[in-house]
């Protein structure tokens, strides 16, 4: 799950907690239009050029981030895709693929996985990696003790149970026969595969494109590429380097003044700017990331399921695309992960209706209506739209932005109303994100008897046609009565100097972050 | 430049009464040789027009000292700077002409102006702590002014020159002194200093701004010494500005007196003491106290017009007893009266004034009990100030507290006011023993000592006016308001001779006689037996202080008690009954004041008499 | 003091008349607007015209409402964290200036315990603790600019008590109040309001930029320090939305300056 | 004939002075640490939430809590805490798991050289600006520069330094780099480049402020009765502004340049975010925002200890630089006068004419 998941801690979070250090919209919100993938229309080098140090500038806010492949925080996250390698990829369209393994799969109820990896790879520092380090990543992973923010979604693991097959393959059970078909989205982001003799600190050693050479926490990081990737060929500059920015304007300069190559995720009022730079490319992803605000189903008035839906119907989410994400969005039907496979179009999209939200809020008895919309700074614009739609309708939102320390902090789960978002990935991971049983961060408080029945039934499904039948029914319900208010996917922006090639728009969040891809025409 | 063999220092042995060569009189246009200074038509004018000093003319003789005497607002500093060719900000030089020794001073630009100043005309400021910079030391600054000017001396001539002219001023030229700051040195030092910095250049003039009003009487009496000598024996001229024509006496060789920006007299200085003939001299020299007899002082009516302001004819006509009709018409000229003699008036007195009979009428004492008496009394503060002083004083009495500067009068004297927070002592008044602390004292005896403050410029809140400040006493004392109130206001102001008008205005619309008044006022308005006079007069013009000494003398005719502080003993001749002498936080000598001042027992005492100036010497 | 004298100080005329306009800009603006503040009736960073003269915002709110809008904020705060700061620091600069030893050597102390405070650390802590209501961010800059003030009243306080006037007060055995009040205080005024002044430019560039930071008045509210902040981004765009509000507070802080620069004139003249 | 002389003596009095208010700075920095870290116990959320992010489970952060010593009772935080710094040791980051000593070794270092910028180009400007003012006071130039001070005062240095970024930031202008990413691997000095627009920023909004100052302390000093009598003893003039006006205007100059000092160090936050730029400020909000503890109180330790110490060195200086001071034979005249620096509208008192 965590992929994306580490991009919104990474983006949203750090954002949030630099307060009001970062200008207006967040970058989650900025993201791009409907319009595919698009780059500068200058003509780019379309083959792979060796060499060069590329520079990436990112924002991180006020944490210092770490190298840490299990517990990742701050720019980690970002300097994690140089540093690891794990046993599978994303591919563009936010399905995975095998990146270290060879093979990987579940049992039929999805209780065990047998993990092999290719034959012959090796960490940063020569040592071959065998089944030890596998076993060892994971049970570092696992470890309480490593007192890791993603300890719930790898919860399910059993420590005790996890096993050597042979020199490069590890069978991973799970905890009082339990199943777990997402294991892939999971481990992908936070399941880096490093050494026995790996320390965070003094040893930050993984198989990842780039072996570090050098890391300041805040300010950056430097690399070297990694002559045994285990790509051939890659990657292919000489030398990264990741740049820590605190604010979107002064990247933005950089980026212009040709001080750094690529800024990796940019805010949308920018890409005006950059479109007119002739020596800059934007590229637009189009993710599947969505935005949206939760409604605490456990407080009044959002018990009331009638409320929750004429909430969903008085927001316009044209508009909320056009203003709150400058146009770089698309609108959803209060349900995520529409890339999934599993996924019910069968569902009719919402619209915008008044008349019925306020007839819908009249019979709840909830005419006259005022509620609070907490938000961190950097999510405010779209809460402020939200905030005058509701206006129309005789609710009145009132808007408070916290600092995110306040947000995040031991109240988070009780805001009334408060802006949320997901990453782009499968439906399970998202739900475990958001609103299933044992989800980590269910600020909607959603709990429905039935839902949880068959989200647990499909986690435990390998198969495609059958868990389709299962999340078909749980998306109903979600439409229905889910506390999630999902008025639109957004775009992801990253601009980039028009001499960096291998940038390209995908349906993920992360396209600035595929290292081992992207490539310096420094001549 | 000059050259002359070096003159041995014979300070000690000199005296201000030693006769001295007598200085020939040397009148305007008489020089024989060629006149050191030549002022013609002078106009200095503000920027608004209007003018300060106009038609100045006069000469001076090489070695010939000119004493410059006026009041406030004379313009005799104006004049004097503008013999450097300077005007303040502000001000400018709008005519006339400067020469000195060859030099068109007027008409110098730049660096030839440059090298006048200070090469032909030496200047020494009237407050030496104000004039030498805090930042410099002694030697550099002098080596400074020497190397401006004679860039090409040699270094051992340079301190040839130096050490000689410390000798001539009297300092010692050793290293360790030439390092000094000059807030190391004490105040006469610093002054000589000012001197040496003048005379270390061998001008042609000197012109000296008040330079002694800032030091203790036996300084200054060393300080003039010193500087008669140099000037004779240097043959320099100087232009010696003064408001007091005592102190000036025995220094001067011509006199010239300045009301409202013009010369009015000009005279040798035999001749004016003698036979003063403009009514404004013969004011000047009526309000002068003097420390050899006491004479009624007499105070000049009015006060003195600011430049812009100035009526038609004689300025002075306003408050001239002898102003006719012809005296408001046309502004008269400088004439001669007697070859050593220049007065503008058109009805100078013309026969020497009648001496005023000495009032020799004291007050016996009956022995009393004291009104007022303070023993044991030790003062400290960061350093002790008194030692256990006693004091008594008789009701109906005025006390005279003298002495010099940081001797302890005035902690003596805010002591009894009940100021005296770091004081212990035993003090009674009619008989009780009273708090040293004002705020300790009953309000029934509180009100009954009340203290006048040295400077009227910073005794009255600028915030209040006079009304609100004599109100608040009888507010509290009496617990008086409104048309009673207003009543004694008014009857308090007349008693200090003020119009009622003045209720209404702010210190800062009031003259420096005018404030003391109202600060006079408000201690009258409290009903006090005890009247403690800090210094009252040293910041006023000396008519001024007449005045003011002569409402003090009449108030003490009414019952009240004066307890006087002073460094004057002229003016302790002119108002006290009675006199103590205050040396470094002890009373040295006390007695009746005819009898400590015609007959000094403590040496203090006697060389404080031998160095104060004294005006019936002269005559 | 207070009197038409100050009328003929050119700087207190031209900053007085410049503040006064920004003021009643600020008091009647939010009349004059066409729109509500937070009223989204034109195109995200639109630009000026006919109906929106100066363009529309990153929300699409008019640019010309929110201005005149969002200046009643940073008028009131400037003068409330002034007006704080001079009255807590008058207070105690005055009893530390009057009192005995101890007293006064503790306020001392703590004055410059206060004043070796770096602002930054004071603000972020107070920020952090408290959060960011407007009100708390008006008391942190007060609380900033409080030691100056104790500093000044205390040193203003001990030069006019060395003043014979006050003396003789004490000596009628006058209370202390009443020399408080009536002596001391209306000769103290004179630097103090010219700090006042001071404390007000200071304080106007304080909260713009604070708000900049995101300290201060909350979205959707207008403010001109939130603005610069909320359209930073479309500067280049849009620069309307940024430059107009930044125009307006550097016209109040130099108007303020001015004014107080007039009064520390005028004032030395008159001593003159 | 007694005419008094004062001694000069051998031993400076402003030693124990000096010695004594560096304890008193001590003691000021002492009492500054503990509000600070009172103040951040009152702190919402702590420091295990803030790293471990909204989506860690509550075992985690109570794990992390134990692993950083923060369930310890507040009193033994403290007293460990100042335990270690008594040893020189300023403990390792909640955060980012560095020795504080490092962290602020180097962001400090930028500031300082920021700082030292700053200094390097305001002084002799100010200097330079306010003397020339000062010789043509009220002249056409003094009334225009004034002015133009007076607007630069007034416009929010943020404000300006977000126009230098634009403008260094555009294809056209290519002299300087548009923001101050600094290479952590190479020395300061190899870099300049990269200070020099965060200092020119810092310094354009300083400048008014002490070209004020020092134009003022000249006006004084040249009004003075020993500027004048200089110039009636016939001293050239550039000697009279170099040698007699302008050693007793430094003096006032020192302490502004010192409140300017002081204002910077603490981190021109505004200036750094801005620019990018890696200096204290930033690190200080931060270290905040994370609740980061030890870092908190090692920066606002190192921040109030620099202020001390401005404060110490302009007092010195003050006192070095004025020989009644220097010479001052006790160290209560010393204490006594040396307040006596005044604002820059504040003007002597009147005297009694």
């Amino acid at each position: 799950m965590p992929n994306e998941f580490s991009r919104r801690v990474f983006l949203g979070n750090s954002l949030a907690v630099g307060g009001g250090l970062l200008l207006g919209s967040s970058l989650l919100t900025g993201c791009g239009g409907a319009e595919p993938a698009a780059g500068a229309a200058i003509a780019r080098p379309t083959q792979p050029v060796r060499g060069g140090r590329l520079r990436v500038g990112i924002i991180d806010g006020d944490q210092a981030g770490n190298l840490d492949a299990h517990k990742p925080s701050g720019g980690g996250i970002i300097r994690g895709w140089a540093l690891y390698s794990k046993f599978w990829e994303w591919n563009d369209d936010v399905s995975t693929r095998l990146g270290l393994a060879e093979f990987a799969e579940p049992n039929a109820d999805a209780s065990a996985w047998t993990i092999r990896i290719k034959p012959g790879l090796e960490f940063h520092h020569g040592k071959s990696i065998t089944a030890d380090d596998m076993l060892f990543s994971i049970l570092r992973l696992t470890d309480p003790k490593l007192a890791s923010p993603f300890a719930g979604l790898v919860g399910a693991i059993d420590r005790q149970a996890l096993r050597k097959l042979d020199e490069r393959t590890i069978e991973i059970r799970f905890k009082q026969g339990r199943s777990f078909f997402p294991l892939d989205e999971t481990l992908i982001a936070f399941g880096g595969i490093v050494p026995t003799d790996y320390d965070p600190v003094s040893n930050p050693v993984g198989a990842g494109p780039y072996r570090l050479k050098s890391f300041v926490p805040g300010q950056r990081a430097l690399f070297t590429r990694f002559e045994n990737y285990f790509k051939p060929n890659q990657p292919y500059a000489d030398e990264l380097e990741i740049i820590e920015f605190k604010d979107q304007v002064s990247r933005v300069a950089a980026l212009r003044a040709g001080q750094i190559d690529v800024a990796s995720g940019v805010q949308a009022e920018h890409s005006a700017l950059i479109k007119a730079d002739p020596r800059l490319q934007l590229v637009v992803s189009p993710s599947t990331s969505f935005s949206g605000f939760n409604l605490n189903t456990a407080k009044a008035p959002f018990q009331d399921e009638r409320v929750r839906q004429a909430f969903r119907l008085l927001a316009d989410r044209q508009e909320l695309i056009g203003r709150g994400l400058n146009g770089f969005g698309r609108i959803a039907n209060d349900l995520y992960s529409p890339q999934d496979p599993t996924y019910n179009h069968a569902i009719a999209q919402r619209g915008y209706d008044l008349d019925q939200a306020r007839s819908l809020l009249r019979q709840a008895g909830a005419s006259d209506l005022r509620v609070e919309l907490t938000t961190t700074a950097n999510e405010v614009n779209a809460a402020l739209v939200f905030a005058q739609q509701a206006k129309k309708a005789g609710v009145e939102v009132k808007v408070t932005p916290v600092d995110s320390s306040v947000f995040n902090g031991p109240q988070k789960e009780q805001w009334l109303m408060s802006p949320g978002s997901t990453p782009a990935r499968g439906f399970l991971a998202t739900g475990l994100h958001n609103d299933a049983p044992l989800a980590i961060y269910n600020r909607s408080n959603f709990r429905d008897e039935r839902f949880s029945e068959l989200f647990t039934q499909a986690l435990g499904q390998p198969d495609l046609e059958r868990r389709k039948q299962l999340v078909h029914e749980a998306q109903t319900i979600q439409h229905q009565r889910g506390g999630l208010l999902i008025w639109g996917f957004t775009d992801v922006l990253d601009a980039a100097s028009s001499k960096v090639g291998g940038l390209h728009g995908e349906q993920t969040t992360f396209a600035s972050w595929r290292f081992d891809s992207l490539w310096l025409n420094h001549a | 430049m000059n050259s002359y063999a070096p003159l041995a220092p014979s300070l000690a042995s000199q005296l201000p009464q030693d006769p001295w060569p007598a200085a020939e009189p040397v009148g305007a246009g008489l020089a024989s040789e060629r006149p050191a200074l030549q002022v013609q038509n002078l106009r200095v004018e503000l920027n608004t027009g209007a003018d300060i000093i106009d038609h100045i003319n006069f000469t001076l003789a090489p070695g010939e000292i000119l004493g410059l005497v006026g009041e406030s607002g004379s313009g005799k500093t104006t004049l004097a700077t503008a013999l450097l060719a300077h005007a303040r900000r502000g001000a400018r030089i709008a005519a006339g002409r400067i020469q000195v020794a060859d030099a068109s001073l007027l008409e110098l630009r730049g660096e030839a102006l440059r090298q006048a100043r200070g090469g032909l005309i030496g200047y020494v400021a009237q407050d030496p702590a104000q004039a030498l910079n805090p930042a410099l030391r002694i030697g550099p600054l002098l080596l400074e002014t020497l190397h401006a000017h004679e860039p090409q001396l040699q270094k051992n001539a340079q301190q040839q020159r130096l050490q000689q002219t410390l000798i001539d001023v009297g300092l010692p030229g050793d290293a360790e002194f030439l390092r000094r700051f000059p807030h190391q040195l004490s105040g006469g030092q610093q002054q000589r200093v000012m001197l040496a910095l003048a005379f270390v250049l061998r001008p042609r003039l000197i012109v000296l701004d008040e330079p002694t009003t800032a030091l203790d009487v036996s300084t200054q009496a060393h300080i003039l010494q010193t500087l008669r000598r140099l000037c004779k024996e240097q043959g320099v001229a100087a232009v010696y500005v003064s408001h007091d024509l005592a102190v000036i006496k025995d220094l001067v060789d011509r006199v010239m007196v300045m009301y409202a920006g013009r010369i009015v007299e000009v005279a040798s200085r035999q001749r004016l003491f003698a036979r003063p003939s403009h009514p404004y001299t013969l004011g000047l020299l009526a309000a002068i106290p003097d420390v050899a007899r006491q004479h009624p002082l007499q105070a000049i009516p009015g006060h003195a017009p600011a430049p812009g302001q100035r009526p038609n004819g004689c300025a002075f006509a306003p408050r001239c007893p002898r102003r006719t009709a012809a005296c408001e018409q046309a502004e008269p000229g400088l004439q001669t009266l007697e070859p050593h003699q220049q007065v503008a008036c058109l009805h100078p007195q013309l026969e020497a004034p009648a001496p005023t009979a000495a009032l020799q009428v004291r007050a016996t004492r009956v022995d009393q009990a004291p009104l007022m008496a303070i023993s044991n009394l030790n003062l400290t503060y960061d350093r002790q100030v008194l030692f256990d002083l006693a004091l008594e004083v008789q009701a109906g009495e005025c006390l005279a507290v003298v002495g010099e500067s940081g001797s302890g009068k005035t902690s003596l004297a805010r002591t009894l006011a009940g100021l005296g927070d770091n004081a212990s002592g035993e003090l009674s008044f009619e008989g009780q023993p009273l708090s040293l602390l004002a705020r300790q004292r009953p309000g029934t005896t509180r009100h009954r000592i009340q203290y006048i403050f040295q400077n009227p410029y910073r005794a009255l809140n600028p915030r209040q006016t006079v009304a609100q400040c004599l109100q608040a006493p009888l507010e509290h004392f009496f617990k008086l308001k409104g048309q009673a109130c207003r009543a004694r206001i008014e009857a308090a102001l007349q008693r200090v001779a003020l119009p009622v008008s003045v209720a209404a205005k702010y210190p800062h619309h009031l003259s420096g006689g005018e404030r003391q008044r109202v600060a006079i006022a408000r201690a009258l308005v409290c009903e006090p037996s005890v009247l403690i006079c800090d210094e009252v007069t040293s910041a006023l013009d000396v008519s001024v202080q007449a005045a003011i000494l002569a409402l003090l003398k009449q108030l003490q005719g009414e019952g009240m008690t004066l307890v006087f502080v002073t460094h004057d003993l002229g003016v302790v001749r002119a108002i006290a009954d009675r006199l103590v002498v205050i040396q470094q936080g002890r009373i040295v000598e006390q007695g009746p004041v005819d009898e400590v001042l015609d007959r000094p027992v403590d040496g203090y005492t006697q060389s404080l008499l031998a160095h104060t100036p004294r005006l019936a010497a002269a005559l | 003091m207070f009197n038409a004298r100050w009328w003929r100080e050119p700087q207190i005329r031209r900053g007085g008349l410049v503040t006064l306009a920004i003021v009643l800009l600020a008091l009647v603006g939010p009349w004059l607007a066409p729109h509500a503040p937070t009223d989204m009736v034109g195109g995200v960073y639109g630009a000026p015209a006919g109906d929106a003269p100066l363009g529309h915002d990153f929300l699409g709110h008019d640019v010309l409402s929110r201005l005149l809008n969002g200046g009643l904020s940073i008028l009131w705060m400037s003068l409330a964290a002034a007006a704080i700061a001079l009255i807590a620091g008058t207070v105690l600069g005055l009893l530390a200036g009057l009192s005995r030893q101890r007293l006064d050597q503790a306020i001392t102390w703590l004055a410059d315990i206060w004043l070796a405070f770096p602002d930054l650390i004071l603000v972020l802590l107070i920020v952090s603790m408290l959060g960011r209501a407007p009100w708390l961010i008006v008391l942190t800059v007060a609380i900033a600019f409080t030691p100056g003030v104790i500093r000044l009243a205390r040193g203003s306080a001990v030069a006019v008590a060395s003043q014979e006037f006050v003396e003789a007060a004490q000596m009628m055995g006058f209370s202390r109040t009443r020399i408080l009040l009536r002596e001391i205080l209306p000769n103290v005024l004179t630097p103090l309001l010219v700090h006042f002044g001071n404390m007000l430019t200071w304080g106007i560039g304080m909260l713009s930029g604070l708000s900049y930071l995101g300290y201060g008045v909350a979205p959707p509210a207008a403010d001109w320090g939130l603005m610069i902040n909320e359209n930073q981004a479309g500067l280049l765009v849009q620069p309307w939305a940024v430059l107009a509000p930044a125009l307006l507070i550097g016209v109040f802080a130099y108007g303020t300056n001015i004014f107080a620069e007039g009064i520390a004139r005028h004032s030395a003249g008159e001593r003159r | 004939m007694p005419e008094p002389c004062a001694r000069t003596s051998r031993l400076p009095a402003w030693l124990p002075w000096f010695i004594g208010r560096l304890g008193y700075g001590l003691l000021t920095a002492w009492v500054i640490s503990l509000v600070v870290f009172i103040a951040t116990q009152a702190l919402p959320s702590d420091p295990a939430r803030v790293i471990l992010g909204p989506e860690a489970p509550l075992e985690s952060v109570l794990t992390l809590r134990e692993q950083l010593g923060l369930n310890r009772p507040i009193l033994v935080q403290y007293f460990s805490w100042l335990g270690q710094v008594l040893r020189g040791d300023l403990g390792v980051s909640l955060d980012s798991n560095q020795p504080v000593a490092a962290i602020i070794f180097s962001r400090f270092g930028n500031t300082l050289a920021l700082l030292a910028g700053v200094l390097v180009l305001v002084v002799p400007l100010a200097l330079s600006i306010g003397v020339s003012l000062a010789l043509r006071r009220d002249s056409r130039l003094d009334r225009f520069g004034l002015s133009a001070l007076i607007f630069l005062k007034a416009t929010p240095g943020f404000l300006l330094a977000i126009g230098l970024v634009l403008l260094f930031s555009m294809p056209q202008v290519n002299l300087l780099p548009a923001v101050s990413i600094l290479d952590p691997d190479k020395a300061l000095w190899q870099q300049l480049e990269y200070l020099l627009l965060p200092i020119f920023a810092l310094s354009l909004s300083s400048l008014p402020y002490l070209v004020r100052m020092v134009r003022a302390s000249m006006i004084e000093a040249l009004d003075s009765d020993y500027v004048s009598a200089a110039r009636l003893r016939g001293i050239a003039e550039w000697r009279i502004v170099w040698r007699h006006t302008l050693p007793n205007a430094l003096v006032p100059a020192i302490q502004g340049v010192a409140l300017t000092l002081r204002t910077l160090i603490g981190g021109a936050l505004l200036a750094e975010v801005i620019f990018s730029y890696p200096g204290i400020g930033t690190q200080l909000n931060s270290a905040i925002q994370m609740r980061d503890l030890p870092l908190v109180q090692g920066v606002v330790l190192v921040i109030t200890l620099g202020v001390v110490l401005i404060n110490l060195v302009a007092d010195l200086l003050t006192v070095l630089l004025t020989p009644k001071l220097r010479t001052a034979r006790r160290a209560t005249l010393i204490q006594r006068n040396r307040r006596g620096i005044q604002s820059w509208w504040r003007r002597p008192a009147a005297k009694a004419p």
